[in-house]
């Protein structure tokens, strides 16, 4: 089995599992985390399939890998942008629960 | 030569992982922050001899990387996991 | 012997990602996540991604890892109220069985990847020549495929706006993020003075070697802004207030010059982002130079969050 | 093979039976300290004997220094963070 196949394979019980994570979690941190590990199961994936198309010199495919950069990074700024959803959240409601039967909070001023 | 580097970089990071699995089960955040410690030093012993072993010479450049990133992860980790630390809900008393 | 170092990373990885979906303390599960990403680094190395190896070890767990961290630090009071609505058993069951079949599919896809695999290799060495740069991934993301930088360039500097756009009324325009104090004499400040200058000269080496081998901007970038926020955390400096017109110039700059690039291809070159026959490498060099400081400050703002004090 | 190849050997192992130690140590020791003297004292040392085995095997110097900075900036930071570490953890142990 090759290098590719195995990471291939890692890949795909990555995306299994984060995909579990998010299902199960009911915290929302605990949702990004899991929803980064799929992403990451997505680039390993996506990787794989790289690295099996090497050729002419060169290590692995780099048009998916430059792409796989690209997506590295937009997957930290939209994991920046939930967080700050998130902690915003937190400020204004006093809890992150997203459970439509939670018990409703009083509001404490987030804008101190 | 490049057997003895495979073998080497494997040894080292199971030698890595026991440790890692024996941290992340804690107790204290104290416990878990070495694992992130270890890995820092072990992660990079087995890319190094990893990238030996490959040839790639640019492997240097990651561990590099590692090598600070890893120290800055573990000082915003320390950080965090302090509660006592006056940077946590106070708001800033500006001159 | 190979193959067992490969098995072993891959085993390390699924084992890391269960202690991130499954470990009871969210504290804990972030450092899972955390180490999750640095051995990913070593798991691109074996794929032959030194490039992509560079950035997960920047981004994928440095900058992840302190991003999260500070999060469930600032919820872990909630920790206990959210054990409380955990779900039920059966859809438990049902989101296991959802996972393991598309895990299943998804493996079933991976052994039927089509022999010899699809490839694009031999087109990037064909035609690499004529952007002069030496490596092949800034090639693909400066030259061939630039569109895509370019756009990701504009989701980052939107998406920065985004968090800031979560600032309470009183507090927009003022610092991001909260006042951070430590001893002045502590081990924490020498770090932070010692480790910077050394950071900065790997950062800007990393992005200085991105045309010939593996780095880049995104990866010097990062380190650089990793860098900055160290000596944020150590109190020796504060975040600047995002009002600041040099650093609205400095994000703005990076995404206006990489357009600016655009549209004088289109000009000279007959197309947008193209461009002119021998001025591809300075081009390329332009919009690098440009990119850098944008990425640099997105990335470390981004980790620091909406303003949150109020301005007096 | 050469001796230049019998001492990178030599001194890989030395590495690696430090890495070792240092798990050894992490298993065995009772408390968080002990613990994190184990770590940090047996990887640096592990890791900087990794790094002299790994120089006789490059062929520039710029590359010979990267990795002597690799070790470095890793001693520097484990050493800085390990006292971070045990300073958190023995606040800890006071405030309990």
């Amino acid at each position: 089995m090759t290098d590719a196949t195995l990471f291939g394979l890692c890949a795909a019980v990555l995306i299994g599992l984060g995909l579990f994570g998010l299902i199960v979690h009911p915290q929302p941190l605990r949702k990004i985390l899991a929803f980064n590990v799929v992403g990451s199961g997505v680039f390993l994936l996506l990787g794989a399939i790289a690295r099996r198309g090497a050729g002419s010199g060169f290590g692995g495919d780099p048009v998916p890998q430059a792409l796989l950069i690209t997506g590295i990074v937009v997957a930290f700024s939209a994991t920046a942008l939930a967080v700050a959803l998130l902690l915003r959240l937190h400020d204004v409601a006093g809890s992150v629960t997203l459970s439509s039967d939670a018990p409703k909070v009083v509001p404490d001023a987030g804008d101190h | 030569m490049t057997e003895f580097l495979f073998g080497a970089a494997t040894v080292v990071l199971i030698m890595v992982a026991v440790g890692l699995m024996r941290i992340l089960r804690g107790p204290g955040d104290a416990d878990r922050l070495m694992a992130v410690n270890l890995l820092g030093t072990g992660g990079i012993a087995t890319l190094l001899l990893l990238g030996a072993a490959v040839g790639i010479d640019s492997v240097v450049d990651v561990a590099l990387t590692l090598a600070l990133l890893a120290a800055f992860a573990t000082i915003a980790f320390v950080k965090a996991s302090t509660p006592s630390s006056p940077d946590d809900s106070k708001p800033e008393q500006q001159p | 012997m190979t193959l067992l170092l490969t098995v072993g990373i891959a085993a390390l990885i699924v084992a890391l990602a269960i202690w991130t979906i499954v470990a009871r303390d969210t504290m804990a599960a972030v450092i899972g996540f955390a180490t999750f990403g640095l051995i990913l680094t070593l798991a691109w190395v074996r794929l032959f991604g030194v490039d992509i190896a560079l950035t997960e070890a920047a981004i994928g767990g440095g900058l992840t890892g302190a991003l999260l961290i500070g999060a469930a630090a600032h919820l872990r009071k909630t920790e206990i109220a959210a054990h409380a609505d955990r779900v039920g058993m059966s859809t438990r069951i049902c989101a296991a069985l959802l996972s393991a079949s598309v895990t299943v599919v998804l493996v079933f896809c991976v052994l039927a990847l089509p022999d010899p695999a699809p490839t694009l290799a031999s087109q990037v060495a064909a035609n690499i020549a004529v952007t002069e740069v030496g490596n092949p991934i800034t090639a693909v993301l400066l030259a061939f495929r630039a569109m895509d930088t370019m756009l990701e360039a504009i989701v980052l500097v939107f998406a920065l706006i985004g968090v800031w756009s979560l600032a309470p009324d009183n507090a927009w325009g003022g610092r991001p993020g909260l006042r951070h104090s430590a001893d002045p004499n502590g081990i924490l400040a020498y770090l932070a003075r010692v480790l910077p200058p050394i950071g900065i000269i790997v950062g800007l080496y990393i992005f200085w070697v991105g045309a010939d081998h593996p780095g880049g901007k995104f990866q010097g970038a990062t380190i650089i802004a990793a860098m900055w926020l160290l000596v944020i955390m150590a109190g020796l400096a504060d975040a600047p207030p995002i009002s600041r017109k040099w650093l609205r110039i400095g994000l703005a700059g990076g995404p206006l010059a990489f357009i600016a690039v655009g549209a004088y291809g289109a000009f000279a070159a007959g197309a947008f982002l193209a461009y002119p026959v021998g001025f591809a490498k300075p081009l390329i060099i332009v919009i690098e130079l440009a990119l850098m400081p944008t990425l640099a400050l997105v990335l470390a703002l981004m980790l620091l969050g909406a303003p949150q004090r109020a301005i007096k | 093979m050469s001796a230049r190849d019998i001492f990178s050997m030599a001194a890989i192992a030395a590495g690696a039976i430090f890495f070792l130690a240092g798990t050894v140590g992490l298993l065995r020791f009772p408390d968080t300290f002990t613990r994190l003297h184990a770590l940090t004292k047996s990887d640096n040392l592990g890791l900087g004997l990794v790094v002299m085995g790994l120089l006789p095997q490059v062929d520039s110097v710029l590359a010979g220094l990267k990795l002597i900075a690799v070790w470095l900036i890793v001693l520097l930071g484990s050493a800085g963070t390990s006292q971070l570490i045990a300073r958190a953890a023995r606040k800890r142990d006071l405030d309990a």
